[in-house]
């Protein structure tokens, strides 16, 4: 049984959908680091005035987009080892160099996968064993974002597979840290992370708050401006 | 500290690696060093404990090339500090997670950024540094935690290592080195940190002094060994 | 991290800074920000903490540039960190040195590495590192000690400053710098260490994509002013 | 008095002499910082087959020697910002990396000049005040090199303008390092230093051990090898 398939008849968004809502959120000027997966699709979406300089921890400050064809260039991937165009003004550094600036704060936001985030702004996307700590996993960059980025937006489905809550009173799995996550925005709808309370505030088309809260794992405040999410312009 | 040897192969450049040894493997797709690692595959090299990006996660390389993950497969491989170890989800298959499952193998598994660092700081002379990142997590357990302005950091040991293999764009005669885009990657923080650095270099190697000496990434007097890529060598990463 | 400002003149660039921060000063010898310092000095900014290699041993250009010493002696610095507070040997005069003896200015004396080592280190969220140097030696005392792997090394905690003043050679419209030869030396990590960063640049600013982005030694997402240096600005620096 | 009028008929090694002496006794390949002031001149004496990398730690890797003329580059000055002029394969750090450099042990030897050194491989040379502390001298980068180069040598005079010894039993100045010199380089002789011990290795022309040894603060052993110092050819 699929997510889609719990609610019959209720479209949920999609991740294109999603990565639109996500960059144009971006405000002008932000540097932004986006996660391997699901988050690379923001890219994208971003309109040339946001004036946005996305950032990967390998050390490229500045990719334009996901490269194709004769625009590949063997020596230049982004995080997700993908090809990557390169912005006018980008900057090459090594990595010690790059996660410096990450730990200094240079990124406005960095936007990532996840299993689960908690409503104390925690959430786990590098382990799905709950077993005994036996040093085996895939971190990458993820803790050192998590820690130091001005903000963490979560991008996800709302729901696994078997149609269970993703958005969680506590992480049931190892976090990645222990707060820091900001904004959620899953395939129903967009939530503030903010002392200890999520808060929607946009649902998907179609979706009332209330159908939303019964697939979410937390006690969901509502936004008393809640808005139906719009595909940017 | 003399001049860098300039060694006709790979196998020249690796003779004399014994078994035991730390070595430090860079790149990021790009930038890996796959002919020194084919070489030191062949040579035999075991019992070693590797510190690198990613454990490496596909199955070999259908041009001959070796990776990380074909000598862990050999056994060779006794220890691995990476901040990929596993992949994230487990319905994905790995040899190198499946042997660190099993015993066979030690893992380590760090933050991408601390492992930089690490690297950094010892290559810089530095025994030990704090960082915020992993604080709070299960790879900051059993260390040392302490509070620096309010906010909670955790204490990391510097890493310098017997061997660095690395790969530049081109070097010069005494082993200065440039890398190209983001096959930079860890390059010039693990050239820094090893006792013994060796370095294959795609483009021919030029005299000392055609290198603009504000644009080199790394100075040669910490290279020991540099090699030219045969023509018939890997030039090419296998993009994950 | 909005995209750096293009100012028309160092008054512009220098505009707005208050009394009382701490600042990060760069140069050698060469790579020092003399119009910025000027300006700085022009607009009567005091009660600053100045982080830089030496107080500044000159009395004073012919040409009109303020150096670091000229805001000592006109008292708006109320401590200095640097590498060099005085001259080693008493019989030389210094005002700095004066004023410090004399209770007028608060001075921390560093090891040049440490001071270097500090402002990266605040630049890249390490709150504090180990170093063997100074151990033994009175610039070590009363501060934190400890053994790694049988040597003794002392804690030495990061420097993030609210304003840095950059010297560069060339730069692109984000911000982009390069540095040439010597004038590098604390340019780099001094760009990183502070909250605000602001640079004068000896050549015209070119425009984003003009710069190779290997080449870059400080990528412009740091940058928060930039301004060319005008014609009759200061070009060359004052050998000591 | 002067330290040459101490010793009436007796000259002493010019700072030229000594500079050639030292600069022929690096083996090949060494990679040498030179301090300030008189270790400067040794630069000058190095002969090209042995090879020498000079550093500077303002981040200048394989500097040739002191400009003149056309050859300044105003951008270009070593650790005593004199003018220099940049080796053929000559490479340019920042001052962190240089620092990183020097503290990870590149420099076989690092040549200082100092006011005193004790046998216990101790030796001040940042500050001429035996008062409380107050902050205030000029260390430069010194206290990082003898931390960490493989060796520091000493290029000195003898003997203070009083005639007093300058190799001590033990500093009476603040030290730059507890330890850490194995070589001497007076204008009176070549000393090593060693398991708490100066030795006479070689000795000013004209001088015996036993007049050099008269005018240091410290027991003297001497080498059963004991020779006159050449001038190197």
């Amino acid at each position: 049984m699929t997510s889609h398939e719990a609610a019959p008849g209720k479209e949920r968004m999609s991740r294109d959908f999603l990565a639109a809502v996500i960059a144009r959120r971006f405000p002008k000027g932000w540097l932004v680091n986006l996660g391997v997966g699901m988050p690379t699709m923001v890219g994208g979406y971003v309109h040339p005035d946001q004036e946005i300089v996305f950032t990967s921890e390998n050390g490229v400050i500045g990719y334009a987009g996901i490269a194709s064809g004769a625009d590949i260039d063997h020596d230049t991937v982004n995080a997700g080892v993908q090809f990557v165009t390169l912005q006018a003004g980008a900057a090459i550094v090594h990595h010690a160099d790059s996660f410096a600036l990450i730990r200094r704060g240079m990124n406005d936001v960095t936007v990532l996968g996840s299993y689960e985030v908690a409503q104390d702004g925690s959430f786990a996307n590098w382990r799905t064993s709950k077993g005994e700590w036996d040093n085996l996993g895939g971190i990458g960059g993820a803790m050192d974002l998590a820690a130091c980025a001005q903000q963490v937006w979560i991008m996800m489905e709302h729901t696994t597979r078997e149609n269970g809550p993703r958005l969680l009173e506590h992480c049931t799995l190892p976090v990645t840290a222990p707060d820091g996550v900001t904004m959620v925005f899953t395939d129903l709808g967009v939530f503030s992370v903010r002392d200890g309370r999520f808060t929607l505030e946009e649902h998907a088309p179609g979706w009332t708050p209330d159908e939303i809260a019964a697939l979410t794992g937390a006690p969901l405040e509502v936004s008393p401006t809640v808005t139906e999410v719009q595909f940017p312009t | 500290m003399a001049r860098p040897i300039i060694c006709s192969s790979m196998a020249e450049a690796v003779a004399g690696i014994p078994d035991g040894i730390q070595l430090l493997v860079p790149g990021f797709g790009p930038g890996t060093p796959a002919n020194l690692l084919t070489a030191l595959y062949d040579a035999g090299v075991k019992d070693m404990h590797v510190y690198a990006n990613s454990v490496g996660l596909p199955q070999g390389a259908s041009d001959g090339r070796k990776t990380l993950n074909d000598l862990i497969a050999a056994r060779r491989v006794r220890k691995v500090t990476a901040a990929f170890t596993a992949p994230t989800h487990p319905s994905q298959a790995s040899v190198p997670a499946d042997m660190i499952r099993a015993g066979a193998m030690e893992a380590e598994l760090v933050p991408q950024g601390t492992l930089a660092e690490r690297v950094r700081a010892g290559g810089a002379g530095i025994p030990a540094f704090f960082t915020p990142a992993g604080v709070g997590t299960l790879t900051a357990q059993g260390k040392e935690h302490r509070e620096f302005n309010g906010r909670m950091y955790v204490m990391e040991h510097a890493i310098f290592a017997d061997y660095a293999f690395i790969r530049a764009w081109k070097a010069d005669t005494l082993g200065n080195l440039i890398y190209r885009r983001s096959a930079r990657n860890f390059n010039p923080i693990f050239a820094m940190g090893a006792a013994h650095t060796i370095v294959e270099v795609e483009e021919p190697i030029v005299p000392a002094g055609e290198l603009d000496p504000d644009q080199i990434h790394t100075p040669g007097v910490v290279i020991e060994r540099l090699v030219q890529i045969p023509a018939d060598g890997y030039f090419r990463e296998v993009p994950r």
